[in-house]
Parts: structure tokens; C-alpha cells; sequence
């Protein structure tokens, strides 16, 4: 070892740093300061998306809160760019579902982790806790500004107004503003978010987001004032409510081990068996009984005792054991008819179909698939089809590709329906196909929720709805295409009937009386035969 | 021509009779593919086996079916005036059938091909002339045809064109022969042609030499068919020993081609024998060679697994395995490595010695 | 031939000078690309200007100086003793010269190429002949030959082959001509050039017709180019209405091409006019057309730009806007329209009236 | 509003769901509950990636502590098979560093977003405080059994044993066993998780992260022992520890307005211009001055006061006023030299380059761009060649195509170079790429850390170093090809030379003794004029 250069050759008695130094700088993270860092995880990538998703944020909360309440929700999203700037935006969002209450409204605007949804296994569009506050993070890093919430609950009582920014360190609320204000509507919620941001056009855009969110919720009335002030309405389309869906308990094949034996630890049973029946989806007291026995654990053990090996044992013993899936009430399918009306009301084709799907289930996890299909009219011959992706009834702009939706459409054959297809490509022609996964849990591939991750069991229901679709349109093809025919052949009679006459009078010699009745017979046979 | 004529009256009638009594009149051909080809080395060519395949008027079929009696009528107009017209000029003739037009030159080519096959009939006969010529030819050999105008008779004594040649007519059916040549050489490339025809080849060895430019012509094949048949005089075959010497040239010569396996009893010639280059050549002489391509080999597989000539004789199974096994091909040209000569002095003198080993 | 044979001859001997002074010896070559070609209309073909090129012999060219050497040997010998050897036959020849043979024939060939270059002279006068041949003629015209052995002339008489033609040779140099026709018709297509022998058009017009069968060989080009030139004789050329049939096949045999220039001088028809198919004859003639395609339109657009001969006639300027307007072309055949003879009983007759207006 | 279905259609005064309902659910969610529910943002989202993940994070752990204490890493991974199971797996990662303090362990191994990384600018491995625990949290949450800790600080001192679990709902650790033990060696740490897993080979395996470690580390000695009980050894090829990188205040460049406000709101200095010059890197008094100046502050202005309209001015005028760029010391590169002895240690290839650029800046985050390339020998001739990411010396194994590495390598011209490449394709031929970025914050495109993000300053920076060692290449492939050359040009002139005298001889009708003079003097010419 030469030690000519003045260096960072060391031996090992030369080190001085110990363990006791690096232990000093050990800290806690706090979740908004973790997030903070790294806001692209929650689809803060870069102005453009920042502002699609602060906005998807805000109308899935309205969309949630007025569906939970049995509200037919009337939302109004307005951009209006910051005076002398030119990538500043303020966002509003005001519905008119059922309100907030005063002493939530901080700890759900401003704290991150907080919400209603997390722990319930729900169908809803929010999930985590994170979105609307994530936004108002994203808003207050790079304006400084705080966020603003206007709410009320009743036409009987006042309006409540808050400013409120995140403190991140603390990843708690801090209030800047709390009063009594005016507020024009009996009931709702009204979000005010400044940021920095960029408004495009085209398909991934607050257009085309608001757009294909109006299709997949017919039942909402969405107008939209774009930073041009040019006021678009998007009218409801249905007065149906979306069925509420059910909250269950998680099924037995969709647990862990390591969540079993937390769920043992947790709860409130006295026994095994009462814990299993009781903490769970479809466990009757026979069923907990087989378990039981095939763990070879006694029935009336006190849970929280069950130690690891046991625990183990009784996984095992879960997957051995048939149960019944889960219910399927826990979730809310848009359904047939709502979906062809979503569709009518956006576009002008000559044909709509649609099918939802029984409900199915992956890992425990009830989910069920719908899919709706207009096909021809204004819709463009050429290139590929247009796919709008849904998950919970919220569009998924971005990540296409990725998408288990995308993989199930390109992987079902086409051409049976009449469609043309390039292997490993969407087919192409005037289609517009919406896909939607409704689920108490969307296995989304990251938390910006942009594409659903590959399980096998949602690519078989996928492929099925796409099927049982491609098979309504191949019908509506077929029947359009022999009504071409028909007039086709007629056509064709008309044409070319004679030049039979005159080749046969040619060939034969034959005088005018006789080339007449050779036309006037073959007309005869043709037209006859012609069904 | 008259046979020609009556096929198609009477064809005319039965489809105008079913009309008169209301019923769907109907058109037989025979179907045209390899699988429905058989051969015979008795009889010399690709012929076709099996049943034909009917076309009963529908409003599908209406189309086609008016436009094959136009095509006949037409034939019929050419045949009464002795008139020609090539496929491209019956396309142009059919612009003025208003619905009935061709819109393109490959449709009528189909009706034509159709009515030569339902007729049994080669084209010609119809009064449809190919888009092209090919087949040139000097030595021992008087042609005699007649002036159009005049039906004077006319000899064309074919030595008598020093560097240049007898032009194969597009038409060959009226043309009649005189000749005490000993055989007909059939030669693949222009070429070659041209260096036996400068050096008097055909003085020397007392034949008459044919270059074919390539795969031959309808009008070429049917030329040599009918000089060796009517002059009972053997043909050999001079090409490239190559996958496509053999399995294109040399086979489409002898027995027909597999597609057109309606009127190869016209277009054989059953006469015909492979003087070479034969794989043996390519080692007896030393020749230079290329590599078998993936496409020559592809086609020598081909041609053993599928072609009916090729299938029934254990010689050309033989060769042509030889050929794949060498993995190389050779040339007729090939032979100018041991001087451009050597092919008049050396080679086809040897060849010739033994005639009656050539491959079938 | 002795003048080429003198050429090889100095320009090797020069070469052995410099060696012997042991100095670097150089061959010099004309550039060969169309922006080093000219058309003076009153020379009458595409011509070479600018500068030769010289190759100085290096570690990087000898390989080629060498080959270049040898096959300038082996033209020595073929005019020595009056033989001809194919491009083909060439290349085998070089696979005697161990590591100077050619891999490739594309190799050989460009060396040859390069000879002709050098030498200002056409391959066939060095004894290399092409592979192809091409070129029928049948009417008012009686070639002189000779007997290759004997030496004795041989009249050849064009209007005695019936339906049939006579053939071109491939090499043409030594031959003359007899007649007192009044045009020579050329003819884009086979299966025109077979209906006008068929009805004997050159008698009724006292007229020698030849076909091309498309873009016309080297042997065709000189063979008419000695005709017309020797006798005196105008050339009207009957193609295609097309971008093709009058930028490639019309302008190559009136001028030569482009990346040939250095031997146009042999290979040109000056004497040559467009009769037909015009652009105005689409529509005086209300013929059946077919849209221009891309690639037509491209090269009608490339011609008006860069194609030294169209670029200084104003008529043809003219003639190839009018069609690129009109966005069709029509071929020869579509006269068929208004009757397979139509092109004998109106067209032909009416365009001669007026030879004086053919596009030059 | 029809009324006959006995359905979901409600008037505005139905409903019976207020504000006080939705309120009563919402709940604080902790962030490991998060996290579980979430764990494929961690790179846990199978059993074969949750494996890799598991060793890299323990490597990664060793590696920064060894580095940061100034110790020569030794490392030890081991994989054990689980008896009688088929996707179980005991992982075992050892080091020879310094320990870690008693009381800190719990923390370090068993709560999520807790490290001593995450706070400093300093560049290191492992930066969130998430990776390790996190392992740990799989590995319970799929077979319930704790992560088992070992660890020294000193010969002196004895060895404490911990067992832990999460406590997910609180985010804080459990304690299962805490004792001391016998431990083999006199200093370090070592950790052992018992996971669900899948082992597999190619080159996102073990195998292959290992030997990419070991390139990129050449100072570590790492010893794997896979499941089937062999052990690999990849011995350090250099003595010379990493500069150790130092700690580094913010840049102005770099700090969004949301921070800044923060940053205002937190200082302990008294003034705005002893804020700016204390707390951030590069800002001098007279900077400082400069920025008051343009944002029409005054210096002495107390921090805390400044208004958010004040703190926007303050954030305009710094991107106005010129400041150098950030101290670049805070990174430490492998250095051109240790990657060429890192490549030469596992690649048999013919030729070695490398090149380190100087560092350079994104959003003030100074970051260091340092490329490898080895060419020939046993690297095959066919395809495209094969690129090693890596970041913070640590390899990016998945996620390849999203890489700004990856585009950044296709969008160089190595035709330029002399190697073959389509458009849209990595270069192929007989090379191996490695590139490696070095930075305080590395962007990843997601927490699972595959993929670095887009910044044009990174892409710029990578192609040129790739560029550089492109000249390098090519520069080499044409002094290979030149001597090929003068090989083949002198067996030319012994070939052709022969052949101009056999044709003279013929042509001129030469004697043998000319056509020997013609050889003999031009060989002379050529063989003179040959270089």
C-alpha cells in the first residue's frame, strides 16, 4: 500500500467516524416532506400534468361526496390564468353535495394520509387520503399560496371559509384564515387552488379529461370555464344515482400472511372461530370450522396467542379450504344503458353497444368490467381506434400502454369483428371504446393512477366484455354490409343482364324479339333467386 | 378454326336454351391448379385430372358471366375475320361494352384464360395473340409460311441469315417446315446464341440452333413442339445448370407449365432431352460455380417434393439431389474459363457422342 | 478494328514507359454522370464535356489497374481473331487469373465499362457483346450479311418472312443495307409490331418496320442509327403516351442515355421523331386512359428538369406539361378501343400526312 | 321525474346521508399502511423483484455506512432456501461496518421514512429512509416473521440482537427480542429478512446485480453464497475509498417558491440577507444585496415577516441575479481510473475507456456524469450492445426503455463511432456501456428507483461523456483497422503487381525480362510510396 498520495487510502485503524456520529444525524420524515421530494409518484410531473391532476382530484372528491350523500351532483371546474403571468392558474371547483364539516375541512385539505376512504374496502374514486391535499401541497410549493375552501351543510346553517397551508414538516394543517362567508349556494363545497401550470388542448387535456369523466358518470352535470372564460356545459344524462355500493370485509384468499396475523393480533373476537366468521367476507361458522381444523388449531383459541408458526399454519389452511367468493354488492358498475346514453351524449355514431360484466375477483378483491362501443358516424375511418380507460369512473389519461386494458384490447382478435388489426396494435377503424374497472381496490401500477397493473383474472374479464361487444358489432357490420349488397346486386342485375343478350345475339345471330327475352328471363330468374 | 367456332356456338345455344326454358344456365371449367395436374410420361405433358368446377349464373356471378360471352363473341368476330388481337388490345376492345368493360387488364386476362380453358383450346386458336415475342432461330431449316395478302407461299431458309437470326412469329399454328437437320439444339441464353451462330455451329454439326432468351415464349415452345413433332427430330436442351435451368426452363419446355396445365398438350414438347450443364458436367469439367441460394435450394426442394415430372423420374431425383448436395450451381458461360471456345470444340461435341444418356 | 486495336496498344505502351522510368503510370477516363452531359441538337446525342479522371496507380488501385490491364489483353485477343465473348463469358475468362479474377460479374463489367470509356469506343468494337438481344424487322429492306466461313454475301429480304421477322444480331457493325422504303417505324410493343405484320402494313406503306420490345437494346439503337444514317432514311417512333415510352424509350434511342454518354455517339438515332401516342392524340382520339401514377410523375417532372434533351426542345416542354395537366397517359394498344385496326385503316395514315409535325 | 321504479332516483330532498355522516369516517392513515397497500411503488411487486429489492437495499445500507465511516466495505450475502417451501427465502447481508447504535436500530429497521439521509444534500445510496424497513415490512407482511437484527460498533463493546415487526397502523417498531449475542466479527452489522421470493438467473438476477456492483464499486470485496450453497467472490480491485462527498447547503437556482417561504418561516437568522447567505449555497453579501435589491426588499427585513407577496418578489429576483453555480464537492465519481479497473476486474474485453465529466447542475442539484466502455475480447459480435445504468453506484436493473440514460445512449450517432445502429436503437456490436450519474437527488421516475427522469441537463451530460468515449472508440477500431489494412495492402501489391506484368507482356508482346523489370519496379514505386 503506498501512501505518496495525500489521500483517502485508509487503513482500518485510521477511520474516526462511529457509529455514534451516524446515529446523530438519524431523523423522522415526515410523509408531506417525503412527498414533496418526490411529487411525480402522485402525478405532479410537470405543469401540464400538475394541472389535470389538481382538477381530477377535486372532481373525484365532488363526485364522491355527492354519490355517498344520494346527491345528483351538479360540479363547476373554472380555470382563470394569475393576472401578469404565464404559467399561474387558479383552479375552482365547487359542487353541491353535501358539505364538509368546519373541523374536518384542515386535516382533509391539509394533512396528507387523512381521509375516509382508506380503510374501508369501498368502491370509490379517491383511495388513499393524499389527492386533494397533494394538490394543494403542489399549489402552495410553487405559488406559495395557500389553498382556499368555502363549505357549508345546510341551507340552515352559514358558510365556512378556510386558507390553509401544509405544514410539511409536521405533515399537519395550518390555518391562515377560518371566518363566516356569503355563499350563493344552499349546500357544497367550493375548492380554490392556485398553481403553476400549463393549459394545452387536445386529448390529454382538462377538455378531454372533463369530457370522458361526463361519459362514465351520465348522471352528472359538469360545466367547465376554460381560461378564455368560454363556458362549456357537459348536460346530465341520466337521473339515476349510481347504485351505493356496499362496504365489506376482506375475503379470506385476498389476505396475507403478515395481514392475518396483524388482523389476529387486532381484533376484537374472543375466539378463532368468531374472529374468522366475524373480521371476515363469506366465512360461515362451518367454514371456520374446516379452517380450523386443517390448521389443526382449536376453534376456541384466543387469537391474539396464535403464534407465527400457527398463523402460518392457518394461511395455509385458507387456501386449502373452498369459500365462497366475496359479495359483489361493494361495487357500482355504470351498467348497460347508462353507458350507451354516456356515449350517445358525446358522440355522433351510427351504432352503440355496451356490456358490464358479471362481477369477478382477484387476490379477494371483488372487481367487475364494463365496456361500451360506438362505432361509424362522425367517428374517423382512419388510424386506430380511440381508447378511453376508467377506473372507478375516472378516466386514466396518460400511461396507456402500460395499461392491462390496453394489453386485453390488443390481444383480442378483431378481425373477427370485422375490424382490421396489425398484430400487436389496437385494430383501426371508426371506433371509440370505453373500458371501464370498477373495484374496491384498482391495482394501479403507481399512485399517479395512470394505468392498471396486469392480473390475470381483469385481462380474462376484459377480453370478455371486448368479445361480447366485438360480437354486437360484427352483427351490425354483417347487417350493414348485406343491405349494401342487396342494392349492390340489384344494381348488378340491371347492368349487366343485357350484355348477356347482346353476346348471345352476337354468337348466335339472334333477332331483337329473341336478345329481349333472354333479358326479361334472366331478370326473372335472378330477381327471384335473389334472397 | 372451325372446330373453334362450333365449340363456341354450341356453347352459345346450350346456355341460350336453359334461358328460353327459365332456368340458371351454367359454365364448366376445369379447375387449374397443381393438385388437379397429373403425368404421364407416355403421353409427355402436365394434364389435368380430376372434375371441373361449375359457374351457374347468380346475381354473384352475373358480372363474369356476361363478360366471358363477350369474350367469346369476340373470339368468334376474330376467328371469322382471321384477324389477332393480343390480352392488352382485348382489354382496350372490351372499353366499348359500357358495365361490362374490364377496369383492369388482369380481369379480362382471367375471362380469357377461362373460356381457353373451358374450350380446351390454346389461346391462340382463338384469335388471342401473347403481349410477347421470344424464340430466335438459325441453321439447318426452312420455314415456310405464305403472304398474308397474296397466300403466296413464302421459304425462309434459315442459314442463310449470317449474324442475325429467324424471329419466331407470335403465332406459329399455320407455319410448316423443311429440314434434314440431325437435331434441334435449344439454347438458354442469347448469348451462347449469338457465339454458336457467329462460328457456323450449326454447319458443323448439322442442327438447327433455337435461343429461347430466358424461360420461352408460349410461341417458342409451341414452335419447337411442332418442328420436332411434324419433323420427328430430337431436341436438346442446352442451360444453366441451375434449380431454375431445370425446374423452370428445361421442365416448362418439356412437359408444360403446372398452371396452365389446360393447354400444355400444346405447349410440350415431349421430345425434348437435358444436354446439360448436368451436375456431373460440373465436376467432369471443372467449371467455375456459385453457391446454391437459399432460394435455389428452396426451389430444387420444391421441385423435388411437388413436381409430377420431376416426381416420376429417378434420374432428375437423382441429379437434382446430386445438384443439392454440391451445393453449387454452374453455368452455361461458365465453360469460357477454358477458353471462349472450348464450348463449340470440346463440350457439346463430347456431349452429343453420348445423345442417349442425356437426363429425360 | 485496327484503330482500336492501336489504341490498346499506345495506351499500354505509354504505361510501360512510365514504369521503365519507374514512375507511377495513370489511365485517364471521361466522368461518367449526367451532370458531365451536354445535348447540342445540332450533334444530335447526349455528349460527355469536362474533364477525364485519372487513375494513378497506388497500394489502393492496383488491384484494378491490374484487371484493367488484362481485359484490355483480352479485347486485344477477341480482335485479333475476330471472336466475340458475352460480358458473362468475359468474367469467366478472368477466373484463369488467379488473384486478379473478377468475384463478381458486376465487377467486370464495370472495368469494362471502363475500356469502352477510356477508349471512346463501343464495347462491341472491342469484342465484348451483350448479353441480350433484341430488335425484329420485317418489310421494305434487304440486310447484307456475310458467311462467317466462306466470306460470301448474303442478302437477307426482309418482306419474305411472313408472320415471322427478322432477327437483330447482337453485334451489327459489319452490316449493310439495301432499300427504297420511304420511313423506318419503330414500334414500342411486340404485339403491335405482329398486327402490322400481319396485315403486311409495310407494303401498303412502303415502310420498314422494327420492334423494340420495350427500352431498345444497344444492338437495336446502332442497327437503326446505321440504317437511317446509311441510307439516308427517316425514323418515326411509335410508343406509349407516356412518361416512360418518351423519357426513357423515345429519348434513348434518339439521344443515348444519360450514364452512357461516352458512347452515344454510336448509339444515337439523331434522324429519329416522335409520331405517336401524343398527349394531344388523348384527345383528339378520344382514348381510353389510365391515371398517371407517382412514379410516372416523377419522372415526367424529373425529365422537364434535368434531362438535358427535353430541357432544350421547347416543344417537348411543352408536350410533357400538357400530359403531367391532363394527369392520364395512354398506351399504343388503347386505338383498340375504336377497332383492332383502326391504328392500320385511320391512325397511322392520318399521323403521316402530317410527318412534318412530329415532335422532335 | 317518474317515480315507478323502486330505485335509486331521488329528489334533492331525500337524501338522507348529511355532511355529519361523512364525517364520522375519515381517519388518519400511517404511512406504512400506506406503504402496504402500495409496496409495488417500493419495488416489491412480485416475489422476484421483492428479492432483488430486499439485497439491494441491505447493499446499499452497507455500502454508505462503510463508505461514510471510512471503512474498505467487506460484504456478505447469502440467500437460503426455506425448508420444505418452494417461495421462501432467508436473506442474509453482513458487512464490516460501523454499526450501528443500540438504541437506533428499532428506528432504522422498523418505522418507514426514518434515516439520516433524507434531510442533508449529500450524495449517498439509499436517501428516503424507506428502503431497509421496508424490506423488512414485505418480508413479515408475506411470512410473518420478524427482520432479525445483529449489530457491533466496537471490539469492545458487545453485539445486541434485535427481532422486530411494524406496527403498520402506528407506523412504529415492535420489539420482539432484544439481547446481547456472540458475533464472529469485531465491528459491523448484520440483517436477515425471511421473505416470499422467487431466485432466478439472466440479468436481473442477484447474480447480476452483485457483479454490476462490483463494477461500480471497486473499493467493496463482495462474497455471494446463492441458494444452491455456491459461493461467488467479487474481490475489490482498488484500495482507494470513495472522496468521501460532503454535505451541501440548497442553491438558490434550485429552491421552489413554496420552499423558500418555508425556508423564511424556519431560518434562525435574524435578517433576510443573513437568511440568503446562511442557509443557502453561493450566496455572497453582495449576491444577497443584490437580490434584496431586485426584489425591492430590505436586507434587514426579519424573515418571518416577509410576506408571501414579498417572498414572491424574492423568488423572481433570484432567478434574475447571476450566482455560480453550487460547490460540486457534495459528489464523489468512481473516477475515470477505478471504472476501467471495475470493467477489467469482469470483462475479458480488448479495449477500455472511460470518461468522467465535470459536474454539472439540474435545478440547482449538482450531479456528476461519469461513462465505461469496454470493446472486444469476449463481448459478441451480434446484437445490440449491452448497457449498464447505474445511480449513486448503485445498477438500475428494470425499467431500461424509460431511462434518460437509455435515450440519451440512442440519441448518439455511433456510426460516427464505428459501431452499427438502427434509428430508435442502442448501437450494436461487441461493447458494454456503463453509465453512471452521481448527484444529491437523483430523480427517479418513481420510488422504486428503475428509471432516472428527463432532465435535458442530465441527457446533455451523458452524451457528451458517452460521445467522448466514443472518440476513444473510434479512435482505437481505426488504428485496429489501419493495421488490418497495411496487412492487406502489402499482400496486395504481391497479389496484382504479377498480373499488370503478364498483361503488358501480352499487349506489347514483351520478353520475360521486360515483364520481370515491370514487377520489380513497381513493387519498388508502391512499396516506397506505401505509408
Amino acid at each position: 500500500m503506498t501512501t505518496s498520495k495525500k489521500s483517502k487510502k485508509l487503513t482500518e485503524t485510521e477511520h474516526k467516524i462511529t457509529a455514534h456520529d451516524l446515529a446523530k444525524k438519524q431523523r423522522e420524515i415526515s410523509v408531506s416532506e417525503f412527498f414533496t421530494k418526490n411529487r411525480h409518484l402522485l402525478g405532479f410531473d410537470n405543469p401540464r400534468k400538475a394541472l389535470l391532476t389538481t382538477i381530477k382530484e377535486g372532481i373525484d372528491n365532488s363526485l364522491d361526496a355527492c354519490e355517498e350523500a344520494k346527491i345528483l351532483p351538479d360540479i363547476k371546474v373554472r380555470i382563470n390564468q394569475v393576472k401578469n403571468t404565464e404559467d399561474r392558474f387558479r383552479v375552482t371547483i365547487e359542487d353541491n353535495g353535501p358539505g364538509i364539516l368546519k373541523s374536518h375541512i384542515p386535516k382533509i385539505f391539509g394533512k396528507l394520509l387523512y381521509g375516509s376512504k382508506f380503510h374501508r374496502l369501498k368502491m370509490s374514486r379517491g383511495q388513499q387520503g393524499i389527492g386533494i391535499s397533494a394538490a394543494g401541497m403542489y399549489g402552495q410549493l410553487t405559488t406559495g399560496k395557500p389553498i382556499l375552501i368555502t363549505s357549508r351543510i345546510s341551507p340552515k346553517q352559514p358558510a365556512h371559509h378556510y386558507s390553509l397551508v401544509v405544514d410539511t414538516q409536521k405533515n399537519e394543517p395550518r390555518i391562515i384564515k377560518d371566518e363566516i362567508v356569503d355563499f350563493d349556494s344552499k349546500r357544497g363545497t367550493k375548492v380554490v387552488i392556485e398553481l403553476e401550470a400549463r393549459c394545452q388542448k387536445g386529448r390529454q387535456s382538462v377538455d378531454g379529461y372533463i369530457e370522458q369523466t361526463s361519459i362514465a358518470n351520465p348522471h352528472a352535470d359538469i360545466t367547465y370555464i376554460n381560461p378564455e372564460d368560454k363556458e362549456t356545459r357537459y348536460p346530465r344524462a341520466s337521473k339515476e344515482l349510481p347504485v351505493e355500493p356496499k362496504e365489506i370485509k376482506p375475503h379470506p384468499y385476498g389476505i396475507e400472511l403478515g395481514i392475518l396475523i396483524k388482523m389476529l393480533h387486532d381484533t376484537k373476537s374472543k375466539n378463532l372461530r368468531a374472529c374468522l366468521t366475524n373480521d371476515f367476507s363469506r366465512v360461515s361458522t362451518r367454514v371456520a370450522n374446516e379452517i380450523c381444523e386443517k390448521a389443526g388449531l382449536h376453534g376456541k383459541s384466543r387469537p391474539s396467542r396464535i403464534a407465527v408458526q400457527e398463523a402460518d399454519a392457518l394461511f395455509k389452511a385458507i387456501k386449502l379450504t373452498k369459500i365462497m367468493n366475496p359479495p359483489t354488492d361493494c361495487i357500482s358498475p355504470i351498467g348497460e344503458e347508462s353507458i350507451i346514453k354516456g356515449l350517445k351524449k358525446q358522440i355522433n355514431a351510427d351504432f352503440f353497444t355496451s356490456n358490464t360484466r358479471p362481477p369477478s375477483v382477484y387476490r379477494g378483491n371483488p372487481f367487475q368490467i364494463e365496456v361500451g362501443l360506438a362505432y361509424g358516424g362522425v367517428l374517423p375511418e382512419e388510424g386506430l381506434i380511440r381508447l378511453l380507460r376508467f377506473a372507478n369512473r375516472v378516466p386514466l389519461l396518460y400511461q396507456q400502454s402500460a395499461c392491462v386494458i390496453t394489453e386485453s384490447a390488443i390481444n383480442t382478435s378483431w378481425r373477427n369483428y370485422g375490424l382490421q388489426q396489425s398484430s400487436g396494435a389496437l385494430p383501426s377503424g371508426p371506433v371509440l371504446l370505453m373500458v371501464h374497472l370498477a373495484s374496491v381496490w384498482v391495482p394501479f401500477t403507481s399512485e399517479s393512477k395512470e394505468a392498471i397493473a396486469h392480473y390475470p383474472e381483469i385481462e380474462k374479464e376484459v377480453k370478455l366484455a371486448l368479445q361480447e361487444c366485438g360480437r354486437h358489432l360484427s352483427t351490425f357490420i354483417k347487417r350493414k354490409k348485406k343491405a349494401a349488397d342487396e342494392f349492390k346486386k340489384k344494381s348488378y342485375i340491371k347492368k349487366y343482364i343485357p350484355h348477356i343478350g347482346i353476346a348471345l345475339k352476337e354468337i348466335l345471330d339472334l333477332n331483337e324479339k329473341q336478345e329481349l327475352k333472354i333479358v326479361n328471363n334472366l331478370t326473372d330468374i335472378l330477381e327471384r333467386s335473389r334472397s | 378454326m372451325t372446330k373453334t367456332l362450333k365449340k363456341i356456338e354450341e356453347s352459345a345455344s346450350t346456355i341460350h336454351n336453359k334461358i328460353t326454358k327459365k332456368q340458371k344456365p351454367s359454365m364448366y371449367f376445369p379447375i387449374r391448379a397443381l393438385s388437379n395436374v397429373k403425368y404421364i410420361p407416355k403421353r409427355g405433358f402436365l394434364e389435368l385430372i380430376g372434375q371441373k368446377k361449375a359457374r351457374t349464373l347468380t346475381v354473384n356471378t352475373v358480372k363474369t358471366f356476361a363478360q366471358t360471352l363477350r369474350v367469346m363473341s369476340l373470339s368468334k368476330e376474330l376467328i371469322e375475320k382471321d384477324d389477332i388481337a393480343t390480352k392488352r388490345e382485348a382489354y382496350y376492345v372490351s372499353k366499348n361494352w359500357d358495365d361490362a368493360r374490364f377496369e383492369e387488364q388482369p380481369e379480362s386476362d382471367t375471362v380469357i384464360d377461362d373460356v381457353e380453358a373451358m374450350f380446351e383450346v390454346n389461346r391462340e386458336q382463338l384469335g388471342f395473340i401473347p403481349e410477347e415475342k421470344g424464340g430466335d432461330v438459325a441453321g439447318k431449316l426452312v420455314v415456310i409460311d405464305k403472304d398474308q395478302e397474296t397466300g403466296k407461299q413464302l421459304k425462309i431458309d434459315c442459314t442463310k441469315f449470317g449474324s442475325g437470326a429467324y424471329s419466331i412469329p407470335i403465332s406459329t399454328e399455320h407455319l410448316k417446315f423443311e429440314t434434314n437437320a440431325k437435331f434441334v439444339l435449344v439454347i438458354e441464353t442469347a448469348g451462347m446464341f449469338q457465339r454458336l451462330v457467329k462460328h457456323n455451329y450449326w454447319k458443323k454439326a448439322n442442327c438447327i440452333l433455337i435461343s429461347m432468351g430466358g424461360v420461352p415464349t408460349r410461341a417458342c415452345r409451341r414452335f419447337i413442339r411442332r418442328l420436332s413433332e411434324g419433323k420427328k427430330i430430337p431436341v436438346y436442351v442446352f442451360v444453366d445448370g441451375d434449380p431454375y435451368g431445370i425446374s423452370n426452363i428445361y421442365r416448362t419446355l418439356k412437359v408444360g407449365s403446372g398452371n396452365a396445365a389446360h393447354i400444355n398438350q400444346y405447349f410440350c414438347v415431349p421430345n425434348a432431352r437435358y444436354l446439360g450443364i448436368t451436375p456431373q458436367d460440373i465436376i467432369d469439367y471443372k467449371l467455375p460455380t456459385h453457391p446454391l441460394k437459399d432460394v435455389d435450394i428452396k426451389r430444387a426442394k420444391d421441385a423435388l417434393k411437388n413436381d409430377p415430372f420431376i416426381k416420376q423420374s429417378k434420374e432428375w431425383q437423382k441429379a437434382i439431389n446430386q445438384l443439392l448436395k454440391m451445393g453449387v450451381r454452374a453455368e452455361q458461360q461458365a465453360l469460357a474459363k477454358h477458353g471462349l471456345n472450348y464450348v463449340i470444340e470440346k463440350y457439346l461435341p463430347q456431349k452429343l457422342k453420348k445423345a442417349d444418356s442425356f437426363l429425360p
